[in-house]
């Protein structure tokens, strides 16, 4: 019985994000705008090879296509692990936190309600950077096994997750205050942005950068994702570190089986810290900015 | 010192809310401003009063009666929309902020966080100029002034409300300024320091003939002033000393007589010259029932009220005569203007 | 088993760290508090007193460093979360917690879930705490658009949503003018009466205490300098109540008559005033009167000087070593 | 005493540094890592990018990382105006700040030194980390005044727009998020002025725009100078400098008039605080 006051609540808090949203219908327009931009951008660029034999095996030799996917998991990520740390950040400067705890339900729900308004935003615009590759700029598209992409789906968005909740606890755990935080900052704005592939594949960059590249869930889910999705994309040939070394499993096996070790860890360590994370800032009184 | 003529202040505009951004907000804004559909609200209504030098001047009214936009347009950081402010006989804004020093309610948040409590003066006043030896000298006596020497040092976080209030008053003071706005100054601080706050403010109006204008809505803080004005809805409905504003009322005389509960069969409309009566009964466990009889001076006497308790056998826990309270006489004069609730005085 | 104390702190102490100072600043100097069920309590001290730092120890949002303590017979250490489940606090600013997207009656609904107040109750709640708290008229405005007063009465309605035995309120009336603060108050002491909610709340408003609160606990610098009823506070600070009476020709077996009752202590006076000392002035003034009225006696002016909290608050403040 | 006031608001920057230091430290990083994902777009294409870009002297890497590197500066320094008023303001701060007749702009100063210091700096580091490291290959001898009459045309330049667009805070009521004037700015340059491809990728038809915006003259003049070590014997240099002298004294003073008048507008309609 608890669990269905847990659900309701998650219900209200999406409903009130709902109602903000719509609301103010915040600047749809804009990141409408910005996904349109950026597409424009590596199309440009696209166009800059467009004479030469340009092949980067083996995900097929379309670029729009590789970039478009690398966008699509880009901004999955980009809400998934960028959200819950600046969510409990504005929970602590708003000064709700002491009214959410004074409730009987669990801790992690007011984070995850407000989540919603990040699925709002954030999740239209992946499909929408699929959409502009499509239809404006030539991207071409194979769906080989649905089933599989739709395993990979769910599993890079719970594995961000996991690493977005590790993150969020440090705003307590740490003590970190201003909303840039370095657990955040390292994953998302450093390794992901660098590493993860999103606009060149990882051959290019040099051996450590790609070792420290096997260390996230985009890397694989990229490559799956472009493996299963470029026509002309081949499913056999290793290139991922991890994949070079374990040459015995398919690239797309071993890639899903990584991707649900990092789910299987990130989440639950999460919610771990997260819960102890409050408990401490119980003790040092710095739950809310209202001292 | 102080002149404003005819003085009126319509604030148009939007309600600016967080959430809204993008080009979606930039289009609206531009639509509401370019039509006259902006919401207009008139803050102040063609208000005219003259301060001279040295005078402590209190503004009293209700919250959202316009005290700080009036205040804000004396020190400069408003115009008006009509009439004129002169300040030493211009009416220039930037003469205005040069003579004026203005501590605003909410001042505190206004404060640099990551500076501790001393280095926010300082970086106040180097903001008007203020530098060097001179200012370290004036730092430590403004401080210790109001007992926040051992404080200085503490970051604003680490500071209650009531201290990081007592720097933006500090801020204030620093400028020595001819004119100084005080805007609900006492609003978080403790009994101590307000009283210590009150009698700066006279003693600075005496030595330094440091004119003082106070906005507020705590009586204790209005008591210091020379002359009062009274402020409901933007339109000054009555402008005096107190003695002056309290003459109409000073033929009526307040008695609080204050029974047990248990009586509710009290009825004085029969004794002589009592002209109004309002039962209230106080909360909290010692619950007694309070009787405010307003009565004229000369009709009415005492003993008559005191012999119908005696026949009536009403065991009394308290009589006392009250003095009219600020707010009674601001309804008073809200009264006449016919706005305000129904009142009982009159 | 009922409790008669609601709340029980024994020698709770807290420190804080400052950054650039080596010894740490003391919020809570040893401090003992017990708190009955169904009463106001009151807190009243300085700024910077640890008023708020007891209130968060007391609602479990804040752990105290060592001491020992109870809220409705749980742990403070060990059940902290039951504690916190079973409290309302009102935070000094009232928008804390008030979204300015969302009309009253949203607002109400997203906190009535957010507490986990059954769903078939919920309506009915939120309309009885409209009602109570007159905000009905104000129930689809923005809360932006309501004056300051109803911002406050809206913070209180959400803390009230769910019947908690205990509520604290912070500092309930700092930013209101008169007439809403009169109006909060009065609304505190229905809650008390009405529901029997046991109000713990801070000021540093003399009168608000005096007003509302039947035992005052008097803080500064982290400590309580003393802790009783308002009675037993003013007793103690002069033991006799004192009544003056200013009348005209006063007559010798008046006087007589006055020192005759047994609890009249001393009787003097003087042209045209009467300064009596006695025990429990409350009972006995209409006795006086009538004994004075007897003999004939013109009455201009009753007045019975007992001593403010004010003056209970200088002294003992004078006592603890003020700033 | 408007010096002594802007310099004690760089100080405050400096504070807040000490304050948060966090802060700083993830904003140098951000740029080595923006500079890195370029670099690496740029390293994977570069072998199949038509032969256009020899023109440069360089190869398609150098001229992506000059880009992004300069670009990114610029960017800081145009959204540098709003977005401090704007914080202020949300902090009640702006108010303190204008109750001295020239506060507002001691503080727009004072960030201005400290911000465009410290980013000089990180940019500095940012090219040497390219070059020596990276193998991003500059000319070997480059003309120093060019350089620095381009760089400080750009910087003045980005400071002008964006005075114009803090000015929208008042006229426009915008409060938060981003700002119309320095974004649409910001949206055309990265797609008109070359950045991250050369011009010629661009359809014929829409090569006038690119002629419209500062970015593209100070970053072709830039790559001129630093790839190719030309000097002002160059026609190219030369003219670029000369249009890039004017965009920054033109919008310099379009800045300040247009902020100026936005406060004045400000001080007779609702002021600059909050009317709470």
């Amino acid at each position: 019985m608890k669990l269905y006051k847990e659900w309701d609540a998650l219900k209200m808090f999406s409903k009130r994000e709902l109602i903000i949203w719509l609301s103010y219908k915040m600047n749809a327009i804009m990141w409408v705008l910005d996904t349109l931009f950026t597409t424009i951008i590596f199309f440009m660029l696209s166009l800059v090879t467009r004479g030469s034999d340009i092949n980067f095996f083996p995900y097929g030799n379309n670029y729009v296509t590789f970039v478009v996917l690398g966008l699509f998991v880009h901004f999955i990520s980009f809400t998934n692990l960028g959200d819950p740390f600046p969510r409990v950040a504005r929970i602590y400067w708003g000064g709700t936190m002491d009214l959410y705890l004074l409730s009987p339900l669990s801790y992690f729900t007011p984070m995850l309600g407000i989540m919603f308004r990040g699925v709002i935003d954030d999740y239209p615009r992946s499909i929408l950077a699929l959409l502009f590759g499509w239809l404006l700029f030539g991207a071409v598209f194979t769906f080989q096994s649905p089933m599989i992409l739709l395993l990979l789906l769910i599993l890079i968005l719970i594995s961000t997750f996991g690493i977005g909740m590790i993150s969020a606890s440090s705003f307590y755990l740490f003590n970190f205050k201003q909303n840039t935080e370095p657990v955040k900052f390292i994953f998302q704005d450093v390794i992901i942005a660098l590493t993860a592939g999103y606009y060149y594949p990882i051959s290019v960059l040099p051996y450590p950068l790609q070792v420290l590249g096997s260390f996230i869930p985009h890397s694989y889910a990229l490559d799956a994702f472009r493996r299963l999705m470029i026509p002309g994309g081949d499913l056999l040939t290793p290139v991922l570190p991890l994949q070079i070394a374990m040459q015995n499993i398919s690239p797309i096996s071993l890639d899903i089986i990584v991707l649900v070790i990092m789910s299987l860890v990130s989440l639950p360590l999460g919610w771990f810290m997260y819960v102890k994370g409050i408990e401490k800032a119980r003790k040092d009184g710095t739950l809310t900015r209202w001292q | 010192m102080i002149v404003l003529n005819k003085v009126s202040k319509q604030y148009k505009g939007i309600l600016v809310n967080k959430n809204d951004s993008g080009i979606y907000l930039w289009i609206k804004n531009f639509l509401k401003l370019t039509s006259n559909k902006a919401t207009s609200l008139w803050a102040i209504k063609n208000i005219s009063v003259s301060i001279d030098k040295g005078e402590i001047f209190g503004i009293y009214g209700a919250n959202g009666a316009g005290k700080t936009t009036l205040i804000k347009m004396i020190s400069g950081l408003l115009g008006t929309t009509s009439g004129t402010v002169e300040i030493l006989g211009r009416t220039d804004p930037k003469h205005m902020k040069d003579t004026v020093s203005y501590i605003s309610t909410n001042g505190w948040m206004g404060l640099e966080w990551p500076l501790t409590a001393r280095e926010n003066l300082i970086l106040y006043a180097n903001l008007f100029g203020i530098s060097g030896r001179r200012l370290d000298e004036k730092c430590n006596e403004i401080l210790k002034m109001l007992g926040m020497t051992e404080a200085q040092d503490k970051f604003i976080s680490q500071l209650s409300a009531g201290m990081r209030q007592k720097i933006t008053i500090a801020r204030g003071l620093i400028l020595d300024r001819p004119i100084i706005f005080y805007d609900e100054p006492s609003v978080s601080l403790d009994l101590q320091s307000s009283r210590n706050l009150r009698e700066l403010i006279q003693t600075d109006a005496v030595q330094n003939q440091r004119t003082a204008i106070i906005a507020s809505h705590n009586t204790e803080d209005l008591a210091i002033c020379n002359r009062l004005m009274f402020l409901s809805k933007g339109e000054m409905i009555a402008l005096g000393t107190l003695d002056e504003l309290k003459k109409p009322l000073n033929s009526i005389q307040i008695i609080e007589v204050n029974c047990p509960n248990a009586m509710q069969n009290i009825d004085l409309s029969s004794l002589s010259g009592v002209k109004s009566v309002i039962y209230t009964s106080v909360e909290g466990k010692r619950d007694y029932q309070s009787i405010k009889i307003y009565a004229q001076k000369g009709e009415f006497s005492l003993n008559a009220l005191l012999d119908y308790f005696v026949e009536s056998n009403i065991a009394v826990l308290e009589i006392k005569s009250k003095e009219i309270t600020l707010q009674e006489i601001y309804e008073y004069y809200l009264s006449l203007r016919g706005e305000g609730e129904r009142n009982e005085i009159v | 088993m009922a409790i008669e104390k609601a709340i029980e702190l024994q020698n709770i102490f807290k420190r804080y760290k400052i950054k650039n100072s080596k010894s740490p600043f003391v919020a809570l100097d040893d401090v003992s508090l017990s708190i009955n069920k169904g009463e106001i309590f009151g807190l009243l001290g300085s700024n910077g007193a640890g008023k708020t730092t007891i209130i968060k120890i007391m609602a479990g949002l804040l752990e105290a460093d060592s001491g020992s303590g109870s809220v409705l017979g749980h742990d403070i250490y060990k059940e902290h979360k039951t504690i916190r489940s079973m409290v309302s606090l009102v935070a000094p600013t009232a928008d804390v917690g008030t979204d300015n997207n969302l009309t009253v009656r949203q607002n109400l609904e997203f906190w009535a879930v957010v507490y986990a107040l059954e769903a078939k109750q919920r309506v009915a709640r939120i309309n009885e705490m409209l009602d109570f708290l007159d905000l009905r008229q104000y129930e689809h405005h923005w809360p932006m658009s309501i004056s300051a007063g109803n911002r406050q009465k809206l913070a209180i309605a959400r803390s009230l949503l769910v019947e908690n035995p205990i509520i604290f309120l912070d500092e309930p009336t700092v930013k209101l003018d008169a007439k809403s603060a009169d109006a909060v108050r009065e609304l505190v002491g229905r809650i008390n009466r009405e529901f029997g909610i046991t109000v713990i709340l801070t000021t540093h408003y003399i009168f608000e205490a005096e007003e509302l609160c039947e035992r005052v606990a008097i803080m500064h610098k982290g400590k309580i300098i003393s802790c009783d009823t308002v009675a037993n506070l003013r007793k103690n600070l002069q033991k006799y109540d004192e009544l003056t009476i200013t009348c005209k020709d006063i007559s010798k077996e008046a006087i007589d008559g006055i020192k005759a009752f047994p609890y009249v202590i001393t009787c003097d006076y003087g042209a045209n005033t009467i300064r009596i000392q006695m025990t429990n002035l409350h009972e006995k003034l209409l006795e006086i009167i009538k004994a004075l009225r007897k003999h004939g006696i013109e009455i201009t002016e009753i007045a019975t000087n007992q001593p403010s909290l004010e003056d209970i608050y200088v002294e003992k403040i004078g006592a603890g070593g003020s700033q | 005493m408007f010096l002594k006031s802007a310099l004690s608001f760089a100080r405050l920057e400096y504070r807040t540094l000490r304050f948060y230091p966090s802060s700083f430290f993830l904003a140098i990083v951000q740029s080595f890592v923006t500079t890195g994902m370029w670099f690496f777009v740029s390293l994977f294409l570069k072998d199949y990018a038509d032969k256009s870009l020899a023109s440069y002297g360089g190869d398609f890497v150098s001229y992506m990382v000059i880009g992004v590197v300069f670009f990114q500066n610029a960017a800081i320094i145009m959204t540098l105006p709003y977005q401090s008023i704007n914080t202020a303001y949300w902090d009640k701060r702006l108010e303190v700040y204008n109750s001295s007749s020239y506060g507002i702009w001691a503080f727009i100063t004072g960030r201005f030194i400290w911000t465009s210091l410290y980013q000089f700096l990180i940019q500095v580091g940012v090219l040497t980390f390219a070059v020596l490291i990276a193998g991003v290959n500059i000319n070997t001898s480059i003309p120093m005044i060019p350089l620095l009459l381009f760089y400080l045309s750009f910087i003045f330049t980005c400071l002008g727009f964006g005075l114009i667009g803090a000015s929208n805070i008042f006229n426009l009521e915008v409060k938060q998020g981003r700002e119309p004037f320095t974004w649409l700015v910001d949206v055309l340059a990265r797609i008109f002025s070359g950045i991250y491809y050369p011009l010629a990728v661009l359809p014929a038809s829409i090569h006038f725009v690119s002629r419209l915006i500062p970015h593209t003259y100070a970053l072709e003049g830039i790559r001129l100078v630093m790839l190719s070590g030309y000097g002002f014997e160059n026609r190219i240099v030369l003219n670029n400098t000369l249009i890039m002298l004017g965009f920054a004294i033109i919008s310099m003073i379009l800045g300040i008039y247009s902020l100026q008048s936005a406060l004045d507008k400000a001080y007779k309609g609702n002021g600059v605080g909050m009317v709470v």
